[in-house]
């Protein structure tokens, strides 16, 4: 956006196009941009393995925080309001993780077991968080010890998964 | 005395008012991903800003011209529009990743959905732009934020292995389960988070707002000298913590709530609950920095008069500016966009966006017109042009890493 | 006329070979006008050059030194301007300006003559109306 | 030896300051005379600015909307052209200072319009 114009040599035709061009290279990168964290068709089994390590490191993400949350709750190191946030977004994040890769359409047989070992890790982890969200909401800090049992081994399964699918 | 009280004043201030939510979200999430692996580029953003915020703080005072009135200057009308298109975008999403900070803080220490406290957070910013004397307001929010300290005490009392952690300072290396791509556009994004354009857009008006002169070159220097680095120990005690704490449990914050999980397990509610504060406060502090420096760079490029000294009548644009911002701000935020999702963008397009404001400063830092003998020294020069250089590149790369990293996703 | 009318005209020597673009207005005082308020500015020559980047920071005409890595990437691209006296122009239409003799023999710009090098920044200005 | 100073690098967009030291907007452009119509060396008559201005200065579609825009917000069906006759220039430094004050500039009439829509929020006439 000079002050001066375009080069004397140009043909008249010529700045247009090249203005249309221009507007046309930033759009394209502006779509980029925006697509940038969205998720894509996938055609090979590859890339699959890869979007589902990165589907079980975010679900490990979110069993991990309502762990370590509900470690400090029993500690008396958490206030209860802060314990039922933070409990409410780790069972958002693993729903929404588990409804991203749910609608990746697996290219081959491969990947659709893939997905099964996957989704038995992903199930269980959700709906262990959806309970502890709920007891929390209730203030039922005496029950969550029981209903997050199962998280490290699911947190530990889901690391082991994320490591063999990278 | 007094000018002692004043000056530990504002070096308290300027530390307290260093890290806002960009630096919240940057550093606890590069903590956790790459544990102290960009460490580095947190000192390197941190010597950034204050070379470039010193000349900034020297032009204001000298000469009594703010940034953006010399950038219309230096850069043209054209180019200048374009910068000032640029940069107000980006300060402005800054804001709205600001408002959503403090509704977020509010959110954890409530319970009730962020949503609901978005419009008072914006009428509350817009009354203080309105009303409140501007030295009032910056020592405040500035004193309030230094509440992060409990950051580096729960670091502090966390008793960590010292010389592991300075090893894997020293010794960066990209984590197995991250790519060399996502630890680059991570880099860019922290050092974005540190050297935002805004902060030298609100320390120069800041400094012409408290008619700063020459007498007050000595108060500037302490300021970024002492203020900054003080600051900047703030966001690495972030990401110190969140390394200690969130890296081994592989968690991957995506929330407010979890930057303040490693406070919490080692000071308790006490110190979760001064987490939380300062939080809060670093957050409404930067909104109210964001809402005027969007409308001190409109204003200066046009020429307009600015500034909270003068009554709100007799800068009406300015004052227009200001609300509009906040209103936009406030709006995007109601769109339910993510809050944290929207730091890291206006993060990672500050960095795109660096040169745009630090070359004209380092341009008009070396004219004797605006600053007679206290022009750039040699070694100033020399540094802020290497910096100038990794500016440069930095944001050439950005957009780019940024598609090839997908945003930094997996 | 307006100087932005000027600034980014093309200026043509007689074989038709382009010069280059204008990049300034070399003002001069001149002595009363409008009112005898005291001296008003004339408009002494153009400066012209093939690129622009950089004549707009001053690093080949004003007081600004360094830092040694702008002053090689602005200054230099600065240095292959030309000095148009305005004596030289024939014709100024469509943001065309057409000049007597070639390109060759027109001179490269004077430094500035007065820099106020020594003046009180921001109070201080050095043009001033008696 | 008589002074010389070049115009777009020590006169365009520069600051103006009204004779009351308020802002009064930037040189946006500046107004040359010819004053024989036959060539002579034009002689700088006017200051000029106002959005307006701005806008018949840049040459992309983008900056010329942008400041239409800014124009028509500012004072819609007004020229918010401001023309000071170089008389009224008192110094010409890092900034321009006037004889006249900011409010008499026709660009100042945005400035007015908004200060009457401000002026009605509680507060705007007190100092913070």
């Amino acid at each position: 956006m000079t002050r001066h114009p375009r080069q004397p040599s140009c043909t008249p035709a010529e700045p247009t196009r090249r203005r249309r061009d221009l507007a046309a290279v930033g759009l394209g990168l502006l779509l980029l941009v925006a697509t940038a964290g969205c998720t894509g068709p996938v055609r090979s089994d590859g890339v699959y393995a890869s979007k589902a390590a990165a589907t079980a490191g975010a679900a490990g993400s979110a069993v991990q925080t309502a762990e370590l949350a509900v470690q400090e709750a029993a500690a008396g190191r958490l206030f209860s309001r802060g314990l039922a946030q933070t409990l409410a977004e780790a069972a958002s994040d693993a729903g929404d993780v588990q409804a991203t890769f749910d609608a990746i359409q697996p290219p081959d047989r491969r990947s659709e077991v893939l997905r099964g070992q996957l989704d038995r890790l992903l199930t269980p982890a959700a709906s262990a968080l959806a309970d502890l969200r709920i007891a929390a909401r209730w203030g039922d800090t005496a029950a969550l010890p029981s209903v997050a049992a199962p998280l490290p081994e699911l947190a530990a399964e889901l690391q082991q998964f994320q490591e063999a699918h990278q | 005395m007094r000018k002692l009280l004043e000056i530990a004043l504002g070096v308290l201030t300027a530390i307290g008012g260093f890290v806002d939510i960009g630096d919240l979200v940057a550093s606890t999430e590069t903590g956790a991903r790459f544990g102290l692996g960009l460490a580095w580029v947190l000192v390197v953003g941190v010597l950034g800003i204050i070379l470039y915020a010193e000349m900034a703080g020297r032009v204001a005072s000298v000469s009594g011209r703010a940034v953006f009135d010399l950038v219309r200057e230096r850069l043209g009308a054209g180019v200048g529009l374009l910068n000032l298109a640029a940069s107000f975008f980006i300060t402005l999403l800054t804001l709205a990743a600001e408002i959503g900070g403090v509704a977020l803080s509010l959110q954890l220490a409530t319970s009730v959905n962020y949503l609901l406290f978005v419009p008072i957070v914006g009428f509350l910013v817009w009354l203080v732009c309105w009303r409140v004397r501007f030295e009032v307001m910056d020592n405040a929010v500035g004193l309030l934020g230094l509440a992060l300290v409990v950051v580096a005490v729960a670091v502090w009392r966390a008793h960590p292995d010292w010389g592991a952690m300075w090893h894997s300072a020293t010794h960066p290396v990209v984590p197995g389960t991250e790519s060399h791509t996502a630890y680059w556009y991570f880099a860019i994004a922290l050092l974005g988070s540190a050297m935002t354009p805004y902060e030298v857009f609100f320390f120069s008006s800041g400094a012409v707002e408290q008619r700063w002169t020459r007498s007050d070159l000595v108060v500037n220097r302490l300021n970024v000298y002492i203020g900054f680095p003080l600051g900047g120990l703030l966001a690495l005690a972030l990401m110190v913590a969140a390394a200690l704490v969130l890296e081994p449990r592989g968690i991957d914050p995506s929330h407010l709530s979890q930057a303040a999980l490693p406070t919490s397990l080692v000071l308790g509610k006490l110190g979760l609950a001064l987490a939380l504060l300062g939080f809060f406060a670093c957050t409404s502090g930067a909104a109210l920095e964001t809402a005027l420096s969007c409308g001190y760079s409109v204003a200066q490029y046009l020429g307009w008069p600015w500034g909270k000294f003068l009554k709100p009548v007799q800068a009406p644009r300015f004052q227009l500016v200001v609300l509009a911002s906040i209103t936009l701000g406030a709006g995007l935020l109601l769109t339910t966009l993510d809050p944290v999702k929207l730091t890291e963008y206006a993060i990672v397009l500050s960095a795109a966006a660096l040169p745009l404001t630090y070359l004209p400063l380092l341009i008009v830092a070396n004219d004797p017109a605006y600053l007679g003998d206290k022009v750039n020294s040699r070694l100033s020069n020399a540094i802020a042009s290497a910096y100038l250089a990794v500016l440069v590149v930095a944001s050439v790369a950005t957009i780019p890493l940024m598609i090839v990293s997908k945003a930094g996703g997996g | 006329m307006r100087l932005s009318e000027l600034l980014g005209a093309e200026v043509v020597d007689e074989h038709g070979h382009t010069v280059g673009k204008v990049h300034d207005l070399r003002l001069v005082e001149e002595g009363p006008l409008l009112g005898g308020v005291g001296p008003g500015l004339r408009v002494e020559g153009l400066l012209v050059g093939r690129r622009a980047l950089g004549a707009r920071f001053g690093f080949d005409r004003g007081a600004v030194r360094g830092p040694w890595l702008l002053e090689a990437v602005f200054g230099s691209l600065g240095h292959e301007g030309r000095y148009l006296p305005w004596g030289r122009i024939r014709s100024i239409q469509a943001r065309q300006i057409r000049i007597t003799g070639t390109a060759g023999d027109l001179p490269s710009p004077e430094p500035l003559g007065e820099v106020p090098l020594h003046r009180k920044p921001a109070e201080g200005s050095w043009w001033i109306r008696k | 030896m008589a002074r010389r100073l070049d115009a777009a690098l020590e006169l365009l967009d520069r600051q103006l300051i009204g004779n009351g030291g308020t802002l009064a907007g930037k040189v946006d452009d500046l107004e040359l005379t010819d004053p024989g119509g036959n060539l002579e060396p034009p002689r700088v008559t006017a200051i000029l600015t106002g959005p307006a201005v701005l806008a018949g200065r840049l040459h992309t579609p983008v900056g010329r909307w942008l400041a239409r825009v800014a124009a028509r917000l500012l004072a819609p069906g007004q020229d918010q052209l401001s023309r000071v006759p170089f008389d009224q220039v008192e110094a010409v430094g890092a900034s321009i200072r006037l004889r006249v004050a900011a409010g008499q500039l026709d660009a100042g009439a945005g400035e007015a319009r908004v200060g009457r829509l401000v002026g009605r929020i509680p507060g705007a006439g007190d100092a913070a």
